[in-house]
């Protein structure tokens, strides 16, 4: 799909608990082949504190009712303002942006590991995997329970395994802790992450000591979201290039990543 | 439809409406968003002699209707630009400005040189007012000598339009300015950004790999307003402004101070179609005025 | 509770937050809103040797994240300060310095001598970065000889706390903080208002009746950032800072810049009570941190 | 009342017609002696285009209900999303501000001249000198019949006439050719008025040439609405003056109003 600035409307706006939103937003123009890990580009204009627009990953598509589904975690001022907007509203959304994850081509075994809001962009990966036909298990790692949202979700398109630091649900501990992260890891053909940046390196660390392809989706300050500003550099084997546009999604063989 | 046509020393833009240096990337990043040989003219990213990688990361800070870029010119070299994004910007039937910067008089000589010969650039944008590199850049805006030195000697070797964009960091912009007319400017655009820092409280660190970088947005639109002011009021060559231009309200005030032609910075990262909406922007307010053109309104604020 | 107090140059403040000159009346005006006893000081306006009527309305124009003034020392001369102001000054329990304007040398001497007199007064600060008046006032804050000239002859005839508060309207602030030091400064304050423009585009005019004011508020936080940053490593004084302050947060980061102490300007138009919100929001920060002073803050940004 | 910086609550937002809207803002702190005239300086925070405060004067007070009322005409950003607000919303007011206008003594016949959204703090006056038993005429000028609202509540207090430019309601034209002011102008023993300023210097002269007291209310673009910016002077024969301290009220008498 092309990218384009458009006026969503905010269909829903389902809180899932004190500090994430689920917000549907309908569009005029039909939505196509969105790819598992594109963001969107939302203004927030009923604030002060915000200037540029806040990037967000494409949670899910609705193709029927040509909606995009965003999941807001509230870390500051912007997702603030975006999860408490209501039903009616419009939002200056620009979308798909970015180089998303990259399908497999044959069958595959794959492992998606998210922590945090970083499980955003996954549930379409897990999806659009699923209906490929793919092997899909699916581990988060959240701080508590109570950050945990939207496992069922999840668990219509794969195994949905969980790690959380204080034991209350699933492997206590971090991601990596989990039995996955054991001699089994070798048995997937690749893993797909995206969570805070340490998580991130922890799982990219045991992904290339046992040889399992691995992409990685990075967060990073944008200020357009499209590439003209250069503000969203990332270094790789190629030197700088831009997450809003060579990524957000990277092979961690791009990635100066060392250990 | 009033006039909006433009004569700037020579430079017959379609319509006073340019984007910015560094805020268009090469342009074909709006090819998805609209066709931008609609515009008045872009000025594509800094390009330098030699490749630069530009700064570390973090480069960017969001500031009060504003941010911080430390970019630092990233790009691939003048030479690289001319082989490979060169042939790109053919399509596009427009004027296309390149924005040049060097750390010596001799790098912007050598980067002018290999601009002069292609046929598609109308003019050199030469940015003497990067806040965002270490050696040079800034340096030559902040001098009137250094000025001087470095605008003759792309002028000796540079055929073609060539705007000179002011740094707003002096005391006095119109003393630079009019030491720019003498060295053969043919227009002036102003202002680049203003030196600023941001600091993150919790961590106690600057947001900025560079600690400094450059201001723009809005929020430095009142600095830029009468700045431009000073400066058509000290030179008799075209000025084009620009300064946290985000709608064409703003871009008429811009006209008034007396701007020829403006520039749309980082307006575009908030809204890319906003260069487009500011084109008829202009002509809905010269209509209903009642102006036949939008050179009715250069210089013309009444006092 | 950490320790909020600081010694400026033996200026000893209970807490590092004043209120800036221009901003916060002769103080009674706060009366209503809360004790104002409990700052660390407060400035008041800009003082004349002569009354001044001030420049005429329209003197305000709201601007991105900001306004402009042009209010042009709106005062009563620092004769009627003594007779009529000064009295109900006596019962507030804090530092009280009067910012001083003039257009001459002598006009600053006669109006320091005046206050040196009044007991109750703790210090001067020396406004020498004024935008809004025509002659005088910035001229003496944009070039090094001329502030040289009255920094010292106000030190002459001044014993008590000198503050020297500088314009952002140069090219090198750190060039004009050293003179300022070598003349006598106690400590030194920035930044004044940036030298601005608003056009009101519908009736093509100037918004102010001035042309041109000063910009402040947040707009120009991280430029007044950046200054104190720059200043702070120049000279050995105490650097009081200013510029955009709207929150504790925002005071934070003007310490961690290099600040001793700070000022609200603005922002007491938008929450009068924003100077007392914004001492407790030191202290909560300072707890939260571990940090036992807002000493531990100074300059003590993390590169 | 003391002034003071206030969290108060939408309770009820009536759109009167296509640009005037009716708040009503519910305050915890006791509500004491408001003066018709004075203002309240609004924050206006859910958009990015406005900065400072906006001045309103106080439309009217219900001191049972502990509430007062705003009357918002749309004009610009500020007033367009104070006349958006939803019941629940906190709005923070810094109230009651400036002088008001000074009471008859005496038992006094008087005429309130209101041009647009200029009618808003005569509501209170008319309801106030109603009140006291005074004799209170109300003459309300608008451009169109549309243009008018509440001329109902105004009737409570006293007779309201009306003009319009385009005779759609009342006398055509403008206020100063209503009939009130022919030579039964001298049974007044004072004016109040509050509107456009060409209006108000037209009521002024027709009051000065016939002797009768005549108090206005002023515009003015205001900082901090409180008497510590000096942005907001009017030239009045003391000099220039603050007209959110010293006014918004003024006797014509003060002011240089020649004409
Ligand atoms: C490609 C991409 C996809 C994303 N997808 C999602 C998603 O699906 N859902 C989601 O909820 N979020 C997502 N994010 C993150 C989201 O964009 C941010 O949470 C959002 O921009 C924060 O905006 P804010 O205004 O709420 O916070 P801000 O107020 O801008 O800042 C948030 C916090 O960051 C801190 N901070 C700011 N600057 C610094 C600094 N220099 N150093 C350290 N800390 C700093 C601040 O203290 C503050 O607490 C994504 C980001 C990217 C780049
Ligand atoms: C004491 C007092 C009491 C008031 N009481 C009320 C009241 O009860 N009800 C009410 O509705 N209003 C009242 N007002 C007016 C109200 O304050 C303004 O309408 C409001 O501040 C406008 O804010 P805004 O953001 O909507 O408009 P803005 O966007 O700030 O501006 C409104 C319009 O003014 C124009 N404008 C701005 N600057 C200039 C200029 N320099 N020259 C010419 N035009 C200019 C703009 O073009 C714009 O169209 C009162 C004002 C005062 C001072
Ligand atoms: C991210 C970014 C990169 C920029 N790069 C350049 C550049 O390479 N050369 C240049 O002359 N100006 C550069 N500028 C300055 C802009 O061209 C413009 O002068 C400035 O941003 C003010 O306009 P604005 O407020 O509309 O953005 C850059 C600005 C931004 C925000
Ligand atoms: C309305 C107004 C009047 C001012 N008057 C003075 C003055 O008389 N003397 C002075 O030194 N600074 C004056 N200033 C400048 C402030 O003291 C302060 O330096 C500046 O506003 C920047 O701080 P801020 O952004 O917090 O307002 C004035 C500022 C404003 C907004
Ligand atoms: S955010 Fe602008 S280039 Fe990536
Ligand atoms: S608005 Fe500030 S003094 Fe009147």
């Amino acid at each position: 799909m092309k990218k384009t600035v458009q006026n969503l409307q905010v269909i829903s706006n389902r809180r899932l608990n004190k500090d994430h939103a689920l917000l549907e937003l309908k569009s005029d123009v039909i939505l196509e082949g969105i790819v598992p890990g594109q963001f969107a580009n939302i203004l927030v204009d009923k604030t002060k504190n915000v200037f540029l627009r806040r990037p967000f990953s494409i949670y899910q598509v609705d193709y029927k009712c040509n909606t995009i589904f965003i999941l807001v975690k509230n870390i500051g001022e912007g997702t603030k303002c975006l999860s408490n907007c209501r039903p009616g509203e419009i939002l200056s959304v620009i979308f798909p942006l970015g180089r998303g994850f990259s399908m497999p081509e044959k069958k595959s075994k794959v492992l998606l590991v998210g922590g945090g809001v970083g499980i955003a962009p996954l549930l379409l990966l897990a999806n659009i995997l699923h209906d490929d036909h793919h092997l899909v298990e699916i581990l988060i790692g959240a701080r508590s329970t109570d950050d945990l949202v939207e496992l069922n979700e999840y668990a219509r398109f794969g195994t949905v395994h969980t790690t959380t630091e204080d034991g209350t649900h699933g492997t206590k501990g971090f991601v990596t802790n989990h039995a996955l992260f054991g001699h089994d890891l070798i048995t997937f053909d690749r893993i797909f992450t995206c969570g805070p940046e340490s998580m991130m390196k922890a799982v990219a660390r045991l992904a290339r000591l046992n040889h399992v392809a691995c992409e990685v989706s990075l967060e990073n300050t944008m200020a357009c979201g499209y590439g003209v500003c250069l503000c969203c550099v990332t270094e790789t084997t190629k030197g700088h290039r831009c997450v809003c546009t060579d990524g957000p999604v990277f092979d961690i063989k791009q990635l100066k990543w060392q250990n | 439809m009033a006039e909006l046509n433009i004569d700037i020393a020579g430079l017959k833009l379609k319509n006073p409406v340019m984007t910015a240096s560094g805020t268009f990337g090469y342009g074909a990043e709006f090819d998805d968003f609209y066709d931008i040989s609609t515009l008045g003219g872009f000025v594509v990213k800094g390009t330098t002699l030699h490749p630069r990688q530009g700064n570390a990361y973090p480069r960017m800070a969001e500031t009060p209707s504003g941010m911080l870029n430390a970019v630092g010119l990233q790009n691939g070299g003048v030479k690289y630009f001319a082989d490979h994004i060169y042939p790109g910007l053919l399509k596009y039937n427009t004027h296309i400005l390149v924005n040049v910067s060097g750390s010596t008089v001799e790098e912007y000589i050598a980067c002018a040189e290999l601009i002069n010969e292609l046929e598609h650039i109308s003019g050199i944008e030469l940015n003497i007012s990067c806040p965002n590199v270490k050696e040079g850049g800034m340096a030559f805006g902040t001098s009137c000598p250094a000025a001087v030195a470095v605008v003759n000697a792309v002028r000796k070797v540079y055929d073609k339009h060539l705007m000179v964009k002011l740094s707003p960091n002096v005391t006095d912009i119109a003393e630079i300015a009019r030491a720019v007319e003498a060295s053969g400017a043919d227009s002036i655009s102003l202002i680049n950004t203003i030196l600023a820092m941001a600091i993150h409280a919790e961590s106690r660190k600057p947001v900025l790999s560079t600690i400094t970088g450059g201001l723009s947005g809005p929020a430095i639109k009142p600095i830029a307003l009468r700045m431009v002011w000073q400066v058509y009021h000290a030179v008799k060559v075209p000025v084009v402004g620009m300064g946290g231009i985000m709608n064409a309200t703003d871009a008429i005030e811009f006209f008034l101070a007396g701007s020829s032609a403006i520039q749309i910075g980082t307006a575009n990262f908030i809204d890319p179609l906003v260069a487009k909406q500011i084109i008829s922007g202009i002509d809905d307010y010269l209509e209903r005025h009642k102006f036949n053109s939008i050179k009715d309104l250069i210089g013309c604020l009444q006092l």
